[in-house]
């Protein structure tokens, strides 16, 4: 054992110490109902302490630098904290673009005025951030935005229509891509920071087919944003977007199903379609499918370890790979969940349902966003036999 | 498309204007915010006085005979706009229950009703997870000269609009044994009966309905005590046909719809329609939709032929319709993109309904299963 | 019942009688071995005597009209006298590109003299026709060939290189395509008749990855071809050409898998792997596969069946459909034999493999070639889309 | 690929070097075209040379005890180049199997032979269609203090230049039981024994042989009499890995070659490369590559830390890369189309040794049934 793994191990026996101490019983396995409602809190104490004790040793975001309240782990030691995590149904109480995408992406960019403001709120789960990208009419093509943001002075002066923005409901900070520049179209693009109390920030969710209302409008009608709120210079706000989406994509293929353990499918058909004399599902065309499928998903787990263990250095460039195969395992598994419940597997509402049954259907509904949003599976596929193998452009 | 006679034609052009005219999918989405209810009683009068309530029954008692080759190409037009109604279930799966399985006077009594829309009759077989006719456990126990009922019924097409359904029953054995069942027809309003709507994805009429102690004739029974299975399971296979012909409206329309969008939107200066990833994406698809199409028409002809490839056929179409409708709704929504995800475009009606028609009557894995049975692998 | 429906009946009646009094019982449900080794006919008396029925009859071409020994049969009656056949086992005795490509163009373009000249002695089935369309480096972009005809008075000199010309090695004349001109690329195309036995004709046969040799190359050196071989007017070949591979697409997807009746996969696979104690196939995988796949082929041939019967008149846009769909049933079967036959499916050569053994993996291979020849899967799909779709060009 | 150590690399480096320059593919046609034999025993010394048939024996018995880590990289190499030789059966399966099975007199006789290729061994265990041992029929009777073989085994692989086989034979019990099975080593120059050459698709050294009343002695068993079949399923397992390292490699150069050809041929007047729906094909090909590299390299590592995990690992690498090779192999024919068909390309090796590895011990579908009876479903 060489030096690094025997300070690894200590590290694992005091995290696993402290978790142990800290991690409230109650909430093991409970993660998914964390994420869920992300990026609203869920109420009572033991979540509370959790993300408190979390929060103040820097674990909410563990590899942020110290300074501004992260937990300063390296990777390796990351992945043994969510090692010692997964081992007692816990999770880091602390999700959302803030976390996964903004974050870093400050933390690159941002002057240390904006570090020191907007880091530690975001490493003490207090301040919640939506992002200002898709507009109507945009689609993939995202650089063809118009929201305009006009100099007047000591502020810019913002006008337009935001759209896909999640969690904006309950936003404190929208980070948000405008134009500055009519002249140039990638190159006309700013990166600015507006605090959503402004006068002139209107919000209207969007009902999605799930019933889910995770999306909204926002409309900018003459908002004035101090100069001091643009991140990196005029006109570069394409270069940081292109980065943040990286992380995004990273978040979103990375991600595990959910933070805890999903219940295994052929469990799910046991209970709801039986078994044949030897102990086969009784369907047996589903049980094949299931074998496939969740070879699959064994595969994509896999292959994140994999990436984050090769990735030692910057962003990796397999992150369309993991998300259009994560696509593919969620949406994939959201279809069987609900062939294997049957009449209970698609129910809406009303007691004849259990609540499980009736979250099957709309996560499965839900899911079809997988391969939409963060760039369609279409764009990872281009920038994927673009990018990674340099197929040249196709027009 | 198969090839027409002048007189399907019309009925084909009809049910397309109509439906177009007065109930495309705009209407059901009325319909559904409304919460009024899970049908539109005023387009059911009209669906009856046009005679398509009446296309399986035969001409002696109210109806037009143009067979499931009619009533397909109805309920082909009725899926691309995902029009509410009991004419399925009714006018198709009812009649053909009662012109297969009834005896004189039953069908004397219910087909002219079927057929003029004044009685909705509908069929209450499930009762678990899926469909699975042998696992009846309802039971109807002899009493005096007729039967009692006790048990529970669920997915009851149109339950709660129905006036009178046909229940299978269990006279004897134990659930999972196919002998021992026996078809019913039992008035909704008799004692004994609670019905209750179910909330599904689709929002249309489905009811778990409850028997206790529920008391019928001797005349009630359809066919022979015990001897349903067989007979219920060749009714079946036209109610599986009729739900493949849907699909097949649903797939079509889902599919000229998202076509249409590609070949507006742009994106990166490009139409989509110019993509060709997209476009072979749409090959492929319309590809598989000509087989499936191909499969339908060849069922119903089969059903009407009504000999021994029927039941090859109907599996056939069951299976291919609901494996293609699963694939093309989601591709509906993933080639409209952000759009197709919000409530307030239709590519989510197209989806939820399909789900549930997929599993109605037997899903596709539950036919493939047949399909190997039957040539005995 | 109508008077058609009478007269059909009665024809019904006719081949009936007649078939039963001419087709051989000895070549019943053997097809395939027809099949197999055309162009060249297979030897033997009740092969000839066949053949001579059936072409002295005008069925060996049912549809073609009487004038040129052809059958005269409406779509309809030859769809009866298909189905009586099927019921025998039985089959048409001629096959190849002449009777299902070349002839039908012909009779379409060609003069009178060159009809009464060629379309006789292909009904009689005397004459074998290779195709010169494809040239190494063309590919599916077809009309890029280089091989020239340069007038020289009442001859055209031919000199260039054709490729992927099927049966070439027993063919006694070729259909080309040529360029007349080199200043136009579709424009400057020309369909000529070329007589094999020409002087500075060479073919040199292809070996294919299943071992075949149905293919050569072919190249023409100052071969000198009289005037009076050009079908059509100068430069009009493309369009001919084009007319040509529609025919060819309608028969390679249209085709049964082949003309007698294919053993089922399921049969094989009872024989080869064995049932469980419920008489199922022991490979539960494969049985579900098994069930999916003899689902599309029944579907293919139903469409096959519903395009017929829609295309009364003219050629039907649902060739490129048909194609991609056979391709796909062909390829999968293939696949699947030879994984049902496990160890005894990947023999080459040799006594330790039965004959349909080693002929299943060859035809594997050698299916591949389906979704390549007559324009390759993409190239369909391309059609499909621009001009069923209407989706317009993708540049 | 997943991070390697120094010694990993140059080890990796060296296979691809040697591999390129001495064995590449080529290397392999002339020795097929020449009909001269299955392998090229001038290659097999120099790869003996090189120690890499020594890679999984411990350094007492002379080898380099780098594991099927470092032996997976050399198969994988070695899978790119489709080079033809004995190093996976003797190098990898025979000497697991001493290594894990042989007691310490046969490690100590066969071990140091084999980790320097003076003696090729290899394993005798199918007989039927189908890849499965418990359907052993060979018996090997107890006579004197040794036993008598008699019965035939098939795929044996390169069971022609072998000196030695690993036999799985019957001591008790009936076809299909997995009690009753012994494994014995062998000498394939014993009396009664009769070789001869399979002609398979992929032109390997695959034998048939028979046994005919051979005579071995009581030091022949390697573990328990009766007892074999639990410790060779591991030993299997490794070799399973050890197959899906080499159809990565495979797949890797399939996918490699694919995506050069599309950059340099033109059609249309654009270069193939730049079609998008051959774009997203390849894509589509690269994503599930990375699936199948991850589930190999992740079972290469189980098996080195000999834990619980190996058994599903080693299920998931075999079906997802023999599932993967079938598909990559299919597109590399049809994205090079006519050239791809000819025999005169090397597309055609690809897919003949492909469809051979797939099925060896055990196919896709086989290891799906045991992933799922492995999970209790």
């Amino acid at each position: 054992m060489n030096v690094q793994d025997s300070q690894l191990s200590a590290f694992r026996a005091e995290a696993r110490e402290w978790l142990d101490k800290n991690f409230p019983k109650s909430l093991a396995h409970r993660g998914d109902e964390y994420f869920d409602i992300a990026p609203r809190y869920p109420e009572g104490e033991d979540w509370a302490a959790w993300r408190k004790a979390m929060c103040s040793k820097g674990w909410g975001t563990p590899t942020w630098p110290t300074e501004y309240g992260g937990g300063g782990l390296t990777r390796q030691q990351t992945l043994i904290l969510r090692d010692e995590l997964e081992k007692i149904g816990g999770f880091i109480p602390l999700t959302g673009i803030a976390v996964s995408m903004f974050g870093p992406t400050l933390l690159e960019y941002g002057t240390a005025e904006q570090k020191q403001r907007h880091i530690p709120p975001i490493c003490r789960g207090e301040t919640i951030w939506c992002q200002g990208y898709s507009e109507p009419g945009a689609g993939s093509d995202l650089a063809s935005l118009k929201t305009r943001a006009e100099d007047i002075g000591d502020n810019f002066l913002v006008n337009g229509q935001k759209i896909w923005t999640s969690g904006s409901m309950h936003a404190h900070w929208c980070f948000c891509l405008v134009r500055t520049d009519t002249s140039h179209k990638h190159e006309g693009i700013s990166f600015l920071l507006i605090d959503m109390k402004s006068p002139g920030v209107e919000v209207r969710p969007i009902t999605l087919i799930s019933g889910k209302q995770s999306f909204a409008e926002v409309f900018f009608t003459d908002v004035k944003v101090p100069k001091e709120n643009l991140v990196g210079g005029l006109r570069e706000g394409w270069t940081i977007a292109k980065r943040l989406m990286q992380f995004e994509r990273e978040g979103i293929g990375a991600r595990r199903m959910t933070v805890g353990e999903l219940r295994p499918l052929d469990e799910v058909a046991r209970e709801y379609i039986g078994t044949d004399a030897e102990g086969r599902i009784a369907d047996l065309d589903l049980r094949a499918r299931i074998v496939r499928h969740q070879m699959w998903e064994r595969a994509h787990r896999l292959t994140v370890a994999r990436v984050a263990d090769e990735a030692k250095t910057g962003p990796s460039e397999a992150t369309s790979v993991l998300k259009n195969a994560a696509s593919h395992a969620l949406q994939t598994r959201g279809e069987m969940l609900t062939e294997i419940m049957g009449f209970q597997g698609i129910g809406w509402d009303g007691d004849d349902y259990t609540q499980t049954e009736k979250d099957s259907m709309k996560q499965m509904l839900q899911n079809k966003a997988h391969s939409i949003y963060g760039g369609t599976y279409e764009v990872q596929a281009n920038i994927i036999s673009k990018r990674i193998l340099g197929m040249l452009d196709h027009q | 498309m198969a090839v027409l006679t002048e007189e399907q034609t019309m009925l084909r052009d009809g049910a397309q204007d109509w439906v177009t005219d007065r109930a495309p999918v705009s209407a059901f989405r009325k319909l559904r915010d409304s919460g009024a209810g899970t049908m539109d009683p005023a387009l059911w009068k009209e669906i009856a006085e046009m005679g398509w309530a009446g296309i399986v029954v035969p001409e002696e008692h109210g109806g037009s005979d143009f067979g499931l080759t009619g009533m397909g190409l109805v309920l082909e037009e009725m899926g691309k706009q995902l029009v509410a109604s009991p004419l399925f279930i009714s006018g198709l799966v009812a009649a053909t229950a009662f012109r297969q399985m009834g005896s004189a006077a039953q069908q004397g009594e219910w087909l002219p009703r079927i057929a003029d829309g004044s009685a909705i009759v509908t069929l209450a077989v499930d009762e678990g997870n899926r469909h699975d006719t042998a696992r009846t456990a309802l039971t109807a126990e002899a009493s005096g000269s007729g039967y009692v009922l006790n048990g529970t019924k669920t997915m009851v097409i149109d339950g709660m609009d129905a006036d009178a359904m046909l229940v299978l029953a269990r006279t004897s054995g134990a659930p999972g044994h196919s002998a021992g069942l026996t078809l019913l027809i039992v008035p909704t309003d008799a004692a004994g009966i609670e019905r209750h709507g179910l909330a599904t994805v689709d929002r249309r009429g489905h009811a778990k309905v409850t028997f206790s102690g529920v008391q019928v004739g001797p005349d009630a029974v359809l066919g022979e005590v015990g001897g349903a299975h067989a007979p219920l399971e060749k009714v079946l296979d036209v109610a599986r046909v009729g739900l493949a012909a849907e699909m097949l409206g649903m797939c079509q329309q889902a599919f000229d719809t998202t076509l249409a969008y590609l070949k507006t939107r742009v994106q990166f200066n490009t139409i989509l329609a110019q993509f060709q990833a997209l476009q072979h994406r749409m090959a492929d698809l319309f590809m598989e939709m000509q087989l499936v199409r191909s499969a339908v028409e060849h069922a119903v002809r089969e059903i009407d032929a009504g000999g021994d490839g029927a039941e090859e056929a109907a599996i056939l179409a069951k299976a291919m319709a609901s494996d293609f409708a699963n694939k093309m709704t989601r591709q509906m929504i993933q080639l409209h993109g952000g759009i197709g995800m919000t409530d307030q475009y239709d590519a989510g009606f197209y989806i939820k309904r399909s789900r549930l028609l997929e599993m109605t009557f037997g899903n596709a894995a539950q036919h493939c299963e047949r399909w190997a049975r039957m040539r005995g692998y």
